[in-house]
């Protein structure tokens, strides 16, 4: 199944992604990171069609695809 | 599986210290994506301008010049004028092209010195705290307006890319837009369209792109968004101005009018 | 002579610059000289914050502390870049709650405060930072709790009182927690 | 007045403006002074003034040189790289001998540097600063107290004088929070004396021209002479200074603004150590207390100089004491010196004096010579002036870190 991996050192929280995702995959974790922010995730099984656009729209290329 | 997108080679790999929702980062991608599809980025320079994103010197794997405030169309000149087979690229906010460097900017347009200017409204100051810039809407609160801005005490906004559509020297005029992925997309496709018009020797060419500053707007990233399609779209349509084919083209999304 | 350095540092956010501020006024309301310096700039961009807070019966020469008496450390980054400041037989106050690293000094006094938990139960963690200043005034008697409580007002003009009281149950209970 | 009242440097300065009757600014963001553009902005027009934010320094002074034309107080505040964009502009309005205050709030460079605190702008202060032959007021605050009680002496000289007057902060001064009295009454524009040279309506009296320029031949020289009187004048009567425990002290510090806090602090932990150290604060950079500085030799045995710049002003101390005396320098440029690090300069410094007390001490008491014939003893001192000159400026190279 395609997947996005969210790398926690780049991830400021912004939740930007959030909007991008055309099937709100993606949530922000509850705990916060070494950095202090809340990072994003991939929140549901079977849900990411691995299109890219959170990546577009990511201002620290925190997300990497694959499909 | 097969990995969809990597980090470009024209970006350093390194962390972004920009704010949560800063929209440098994604301009940055942008334009490292480009040196290393149009394989230009040993021969480009570019130049890192005074603001928020001074610190693309540090993060655009290419050489590069950091100047004074808004000089950074007249450092250009000087580098492509020396070295015409380099690529030269200007990166620069509202405040260092629109405000003091306005000069600069107007003057290497119409020139059409064959450089590619990379200019990011956000429409505040940001390194220095939030202060009106020239491209600050009637109405918005900064630091230095506080009340919001007035006609009377601040005048009015200034469109880059209408002002500039006035030269015959500029090229290549387009304002782009990153607040959603499919806007992000033809951001870039501008952008790349810049670089390939210095490539050809076509003369000046000027991307704007409308960013959001969540820390100094005083909105979270998500109600940036909002800002963008709400308050400064209706100011500053999206659309090409310019190309080196025709003359000024119209606005094509987001007009007021 | 009192004089008291303090070195308060931590997350963007968590309140760190105002708490310093608060602690300025606190001690000019009780006659004392005083002085307060931020951090400023770039480096509080996303990063740690952090500033420098003197209480003297003297004058006050550099603002700069650069041996604090005392440090406050509300995040895990600040314990490694402040621990070594502080003064022999000086005090290191820690957010137990987000702090997980354990000090190495043995030439030092240490209080360990659980600051957001303690917020936490008086209503937001956003006064995690109230707890830590609590803490502070409980350890060391520089200021007291209420001189705290009346310099609230002046410093957060725009506080609603509900938001002031809660602030002031966080000193008291801050207070508590370091003796 | 009265109340001490817990503000930042900078918003003390613009707040001391607006009290000495300042009702016209105009600037552009620079850090670490936003806070003064800041404050104009929501202050000014509360008191029916005039706030601006200029497209450049290069416009914020020159409207700076429009306004102050009209005779109103005008002000305008940068940072280092800023002053320089104005620098043209304040050379005009020296040239056109019209009085405005400007406040420069000190950053690293040289270049675009950092945004820390430092002290490198100290020759371009007190030099004047832009093109042609001219000096400005300079006066260096402390403390937040001097930061707003400093703007109305600055608007006072400059409108006596008829020049510039300037306050040259730092970082520090400008970002840091103290208690701030003003002590002095606010100040009512409209009763302050009409100037027989502003511009505006000229109805029932002769035209008026504001110019920095004479092409006439002679006649530039003729205003540059008159202008050199008033300086001298200046220097006799407007200097201004601070000294602390000088009586009796083996060694001084020499330093202003910040690093003057900091030495403060040093010199407490030496003096609680036994160590005689007193402090010489010029709080006028120009006109410089060069008088009082001189005084020091043949009391104090060693001046130590701390700044946060390479050396600029320690070259102003030199030649106030004019090799009398042995003066050291400890200098951090773009660095903030800690009180311990300047407390171990001064205990190096106080070691040097121990160790050869004939070298460093004013010559003549050490080496006294039978009396002889007046011509003979003239020549004596003179020879071990120079041996002692000698020896200083050996010591100043090594004593000249970083």
């Amino acid at each position: 199944m395609p997947e996005i991996k969210v790398d926690e050192k780049l991830c400021k929280g912004c939740e930007l992604c959030t909007t991008a995702c055309p099937k709100q995959c993606i949530a922000m974790s509850d705990q916060f990171s070494v950095t202090g922010y809340y990072p994003a995730k991939l929140a549901k099984q079977d849900c990411c069609t691995g299109c890219g656009l959170c990546a577009q729209i990511c201002p620290d290329l925190a997300i990497t695809v694959f499909k | 599986m097969q990995q969809v997108n990597k980090w470009p080679s024209g970006l350093v790999n390194k962390p972004l210290r920009y704010c949560p929702g800063c929209g440098h980062g994604i301009v940055h991608r942008i334009v490292g994506e480009c040196l290393e599809e149009l394989g230009i980025r040993e021969r480009t320079v570019g130049i890192a301008p005074v603001g928020c994103s001074v610190f693309a010197d540090e993060y655009f794997n290419c050489d590069m010049i950091q100047g004074p405030h808004g000089r950074g169309p007249a450092i250009a000149t000087g580098i492509k004028r020396s070295k015409p087979e380099c690529i030269v690229f200007s990166y620069q906010g509202d405040g260092d092209l629109a405000s003091i460097g306005m000069a600069e900017t107007v003057h290497s347009a119409a020139r059409s010195e064959n450089i590619t200017v990379i200019f990011i409204n956000n429409a505040i100051y940001g390194m220095t705290g939030g202060q009106m810039a020239p491209t600050t809407l009637i109405g918005q609160q900064a630091s230095t307006c506080p009340r919001g801005r007035t006609v009377q005490a601040n005048g009015y906004p200034i469109r880059v890319c209408e002002l500039l559509a006035q030269l015959e020297g500029a090229r290549y005029l387009e304002r782009t837009s990153t607040h959603t992925a499919a806007h992000v997309i033809k951001a870039k496709k501008a952008i790349r369209q810049a670089f390939q018009n210095q490539i050809d020797g076509k003369g000046f060419s000027l991307v704007e792109v409308l960013s959001i500053c969540p820390t100094n707007w005083g909105l979270t990233p998500l109600q940036s968004l909002k800002f963008v399609t709400e308050k400064m779209m209706p100011m500053y349509p999206l659309g090409v101005f310019r190309t080196p084919d025709a003359a000024a083209g119209a606005a094509t999304e987001g007009g007021a009018a | 002579m009192m004089y008291q350095g303090i070195r308060i540092s931590g997350f963007g956010g968590q309140g760190v610059i105002s708490a310093g501020i608060l602690l300025a006024q606190a001690g000019l309301l009780e006659g004392k000289n005083v002085s307060w310096f931020p951090a400023y700039g770039a480096e509080m961009r996303g990063g740690t914050a952090n500033c420098s807070v003197v209480i003297a019966s003297d004058e006050v020469s550099s603002p700069v502390v650069s041996r604090p008496d005392t440090v406050i450390v509300m995040n895990e980054p600040s314990l490694a870049k402040f621990e070594p400041l502080v003064k022999p037989g000086g005090l290191l106050i820690i957010n137990s709650s987000l702090v997980k690293s354990q000090p190495t000094r043995k030439d030092i006094r240490v209080v360990a405060v659980a600051c957001n938990k303690i917020a936490e139960e008086v209503g937001t963690t956003k006064i995690a930072n109230m707890v830590a200043l609590g803490a502070f005034a409980g350890a060391t008697g520089a200021v007291s709790v209420d001189g705290i409580a009346k310099a609230l007002p002046k410093v957060f003009k725009r506080a609603k009182p509900e938001m002031l009281q809660m602030n002031v149950t966080a000193l008291k209970m801050g207070a508590a927690a370091a003796k | 007045m009265g109340e001490k009242i817990l503000m930042k440097g900078n918003e003390a300065l613009a707040e001391g403006a607006i009290r000495a009757g300042c009702r016209f600014f105009s600037g552009y963001p620079i850090t670490p002074q936003n806070e003064v553009p800041e404050y104009m902005s929501w202050r000014l027009p509360d008191e029916g003034g005039t706030f601006i934010q200029a497209e450049s320094e290069v416009a914020a002074i020159n409207m700076i040189y429009g306004a102050a034309a009209t005779g109103i107080r005008a002000m305008t505040s940068s940072s280092s790289p800023g002053i320089s964009l104005k620098q043209e502009g304040i050379s005009y309005c020296a040239g056109a001998d019209l009085p405005f205050f400007y406040a420069n709030v000190v950053r690293g460079g040289p270049g675009l540097g950092n945004i820390a605190a430092a002290q490198g702008d100290y020759n371009q202060s007190v030099r004047g600063g832009g093109h042609g032959d001219y000096r400005v007021i300079v006066m260096a605050p402390n403390s937040v107290d001097e930061m707003g009680n400093f703007p109305k002496l600055c608007f006072e000289l400059a409108e006596k004088y008829r020049m510039p007057a300037m306050v040259l902060a730092d970082g520090i001064l400008g970002q840091m929070m103290e208690p701030i009295e003003f002590k002095f009454e606010r100040v009512d524009p409209a009763k302050l004396p009409a100037k027989d040279w502003a511009l505006g309506n000229s109805a029932g009296r002769a035209k008026r021209v504001v110019k920095s320029y004479d092409l006439r031949e002679g006649e530039l020289e003729k205003i540059n002479l008159r202008r050199m009187a008033a300086y001298r004048k200046i220097e006799q009567d407007e200097v201004r200074f601070e000294a602390k425990n000088c009586e009796g002290a083996d060694l001084v510090v020499v330093a202003y603004g910040t690093s003057s806090r900091i030495a403060a602090g040093a010199i407490k932990l030496a003096r609680d150590k036994g160590l005689k150290v007193g402090l010489f604060r010029p709080i006028t950079l120009w006109p410089f207390p060069k008088k009082q500085l001189a005084g020091l030799a043949g009391k104090a045995k060693k001046l130590l100089v701390v700044e946060m710049s390479m050396g600029q002003f320690v070259d102003d101390v030199r030649l106030a004491v004019n090799g009398a005396i042995a003066v050291d320098l400890y200098a951090r440029p773009a660095g903030i010196p800690s009180a311990e690090e300047v407390m171990a300069e001064i205990e190096k410094a106080c070691q040097g004096i121990k160790a050869a007390p004939a070298a460093t001490a004013a010559a003549p008491k050490q080496r006294g010579r039978p009396k002889g014939s007046k011509n003979k003893k003239t020549k004596a001192k003179r020879t071990v002036r120079k041996r002692a000159a000698r020896k200083q400026a050996k010591r100043g190279r090594k004593g000249g870190r970083r």
